[in-house]
């Protein structure tokens, strides 16, 4: 079991240390993933630099999910925006340490899904963003 | 319990299986999809090796023998039903493109625009989007049987419903979230008597109960090979002979005609009528032989045993600290349990459960509108079959325990 | 002949059987459908007896694994024909569901009264059918090319039909009666020019040709896995991205949705938005596994060898008095054979050959208007694939002499 | 081959003795089988006790179905009408002497099927008359 709930997740789920909203924001976007109910919104404040001056997320879903969007938070602030485009799945794979299933693979991939349809500034999150 | 579930197990090869090393499967998902005995496997596999040809059409040897298996399996399945003839079993791909043939042939030659359809706020999104796809094409109406807080149809509600004189109540046997079976009988009855033809969709009942159309007296009904001990690939329609003879073809190709011309066709009979191209021949074998297994184990034995299983689950369930069951008590339902669990996410209750080998479904089922009935967006389901055993319920139990420590 | 065959029949447990006792079969009807190397019919088995679960919505072990295999088959066939993307791959139950999904999802959101379908006048009913069913319904038009009479598609008529701004031609790469192979990519291009979206019935030309969808750059193109060595139950729907995720959906229910509410949904996206319910699983993993057969064989190899077996028919055949061929030169055709004997019906023809084994096929072949053009209602068909041989024709031609001194 | 195509087959088919068309005539009917294009016709006059005075068949199609037909028309020569319209496909099987699987079954009850939709007055041919 601990190699699937790795400690990092169950305590990223429990006591998530990016969960909110910021307000003004320069970014922002959600998305649901609708096979689970999955919700994810993602606040970014940008600097002068096209950098990740702050972020947020906020939602509701699985540990994987959420633990997802918060390590993924924590891994762009300070970041420029032009790097966080390049993130893929491999980065949130690392992260968690864990292998996961196709189904599981959209819970972990929501959060980043949402953030580069929300820095590309997209109309709408496709999955195409993450693969 | 009069079922010999030791030696039913011995016929699921899958049983022999470990999820990982050391973890046997506990399959609790059989709602999703059933597992296949030997008799079916080997149903297709020996058609593959011995007898394949396409059919109807030819006259050597293989098509023969092909074409009698393929029509001897519609024959076991129509009396399976309690069909008047095999002529009124059609061949699908599953449940949902059954209930579509409906859609498409009689719906759209039947209903007009400002027409009522009755549905129920339990359906599976299979008898829900067809008809969505249809108000939208049409302007049909629909309104929605809905359902109590203990996971049962309000009646009285549909009553006042009929008093609109709608056209067809298209509504589930069995619900595949709650496990609620709905009095099927009555609920058609009703109908007929308020002038509207009924679809039921079986895809939970037919193989669970002994389902008789006749004694129904139901006008349409739909159900999947693959839930109940049979492949993939293959369902039926169900339907009364006038109806059926009445509408006009669904698909268009070989087979289904009687005659072609450069610019027009003649359909054909039934039930070709609505079996365009090559069907799934090997799949009709398999599913044959499922009916032929589940027959052989008798359909009053498994309803029991399931009975007296899901009994037994339910109060175990229920006994766990913050696990909120679905659905009425198992006197009125099929052996489905769903619930949530505390703040846990029912996605990581099941993958949690599958590290020690047991499989359930997690998600909204697809029953979305059920689910946002009961303000929440997802639940874990057990579901149970006739080689399940209280052994695996006592596993369940154990690893929902386990969910709740690493969640603590 | 670099075909090693006698290794490639005994990959096909079917050539072990007898007909009836000392008579081995002779099976010269793959073009109504092919058999199945052990290694197809093993993946199923296997699917079943390890793996087998629903798949998309699921978290436990099976379902993933069930998943992983069906999507993992997608790949493998959207590679087998260059799509640029396995999410262009859907799949349908046979050729004739994928020519149907065209017609009642593509065609009538595109096409309205007087709109022109050019089709041809070799099309099977699969391609004929769909279309009789549109013009009934929208007033839609058909014009045909016409076949010239040693069986080839009449080109410059079919130039001076694209005056007429068709808005799709549809028609087949490989005639299922003549054998003819069609020039798709030209016939394409020209299409292309006139502003017409093009269909291609691929059921022949996939199992026996190297096909390059990109190549062909055609808008969609048809096809089933039980002519190709694959199972029955399972075909596809290859199409442009563009094309597809424009169109509305066709079948409703179950995983073709993204979002469900009481009154409404939203469509899923590509390939799911046409797979509505559980789909035919097993069906793709052995669907999978044909296509990793074909393309360990090769299918330029197998190309070669059909087409010098079938020079070879050609030239037995057209020996016998009496015979009379159809269709075009070997140059230009695929391994098919079909003919007339002197006044013996082919029916007749068909069932003596069977009592010696051979399995051919008799009749229309869907293809009536055809045979209404060549003036006789039903054709003789041998047909050919990688595993037959020339020891086989052989056998063909001494069984046709048999018929000839039996009704002489 | 012998048990398929017996002598008594490819005899009535070669030379059959019943081949024709009655005018007048007090009933006809004809159809095809769309599987494979053969065509019946018959013709029947018959007499004052509603008995069979005389008949024909005419049309094309595979020896099975010519042969059939001929030995039909034969055997119901001088029966009464209600005693035709109790005929099933025992009687031509019988009359055949050869099993038939269920493609070349219709090629042999073709006849049948045309001779009992005529006696009977029917305005079509359904296979439920010969089942
Ligand atoms: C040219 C052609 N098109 C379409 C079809 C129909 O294929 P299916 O019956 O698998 O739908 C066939 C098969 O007979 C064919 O030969
Ligand atoms: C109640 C109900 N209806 C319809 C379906 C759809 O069945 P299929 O996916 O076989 O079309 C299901 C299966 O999930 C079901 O449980």
């Amino acid at each position: 079991m601990d190699d699937l709930y790795r400690e990092v997740i169950i305590e990223h789920y429990k006591n998530p240390g990016y969960r909110g909203h910021l307000d003004p924001h320069d970014i922002q976007f959600e998305d649901n993933n609708p096979l689970c109910g999955d919700h994810i919104e993602i606040t970014i404040q940008t600097d002068e630099n096209e950098k990740v001056a702050d972020a947020r997320f906020d939602g509701h879903g699985c540990a994987i999910s959420q633990a997802s969007a918060d390590l993924l938070i924590e891994s762009i602030i300070g970041k420029p925006l032009d790097e966080v485009k390049q993130l893929n799945k491999d980065h949130i794979l690392e992260m968690l340490g864990i292998e996961l299933g196709p189904v599981r693979l959209k819970c972990a991939l929501l959060s980043l899904k949402v953030l580069k349809a929300g820095v590309y500034g997209l109309g709408e999150a496709s999955d195409d963003l993450v693969e | 319990m009069s079922l010999d579930v030791g030696s039913i197990r011995k016929q699921f090869p899958i049983f022999q299986r470990e999820t990982s090393p050391g973890v046997p499967l506990i399959y609790l998902d059989s709602t999703a999809t059933s597992q296949k005995p030997i008799a079916v496997i080997e149903a297709m596999n020996e058609y593959y090796r011995r007898s394949n040809a396409n059919i109807h059409r030819g006259v050597h040897t293989l098509a023969e023998e092909a074409t009698a298996m393929y029509e001897g399996a519609r024959e076991k399945i129509a009396k399976f039903i309690n069909a008047p003839s095999a002529k009124q079993v059609i061949y699908t791909r599953n449940t949902t493109e059954s209930i579509n043939l409906v859609a498409y042939s009689w719906a759209r030659a039947n209903l007009k625009a400002g027409d009522l359809v009755i549905l129920t706020e339990m359906e599976h999104h299979s008898n829900l989007v067809p008809w969505h796809m249809l108000q939208a094409e049409r302007g049909i109406e629909l309104e929605f049987i809905p359902v109590t807080e203990d996971g049962l149809l309000d009646l009285s509600a549909y009553k006042t419903l009929l008093n609109r004189t709608p056209k067809l109540v298209s509504f589930t046997h069995m619900s595949n979230v709650l496990g609620t079976i709905n009095p099927a009988g009555e609920i058609i009855r009703l109908a007929h008597e308020a002038g509207a033809m009924t679809l039921v969709d079986a895809a939970q009942s037919v193989p669970h109960l002994k389902v008789d159309v006749q004694a129904l007296d139901v006008d349409f009904l739909a159900f999947s090979a693959h839930k109940m001990c049979g492949p993939t690939g293959i369902g039926v329609l169900y339907g009364k002979k006038d109806l059926l003879e009445a509408m006009p073809p669904f698909l268009g190709g070989g087979d289904m005609i009687k005659e072609v011309k450069l610019r027009s066709f003649r359909a054909n009979s039934l039930p070709h009528k609505f079996e365009a191209g090559t069907p799934a021949i090997a799949e009709a074998v398999g599913f044959g032989a499922a009916v032929d297994y589940l027959s052989s184990v008798g359909m009053d034995a498994i309803s029991a045993y399931e009975h007296e299983l899901t009994e037994y689950a339910l109060e175990r369930l229920i006994e766990i600290p913050g696990v909120r069951l679905f659905g009425p008590d198992a006197e009125k339902k099929g052996g489905v349990a769903s619930f949530v669990l505390d703040s846990v996410h029912p996605h990581d209750v099941a993958q949690i459960l599958d590290k020690g080998g047991i499989a359930i479904r997690a998600g909204h089922h697809c029953a979305q509108p059920l689910h946002e009935k009961f303000g929440i967006p997802a639940t874990s389901r057990a579901s149970f079959y006739l080689y399940n055993t209280k052994e695996e319920v006592d596993l369940l139990v154990n690893g929902i325990y386990k969910v709740k420590e690493l969640f603590g």
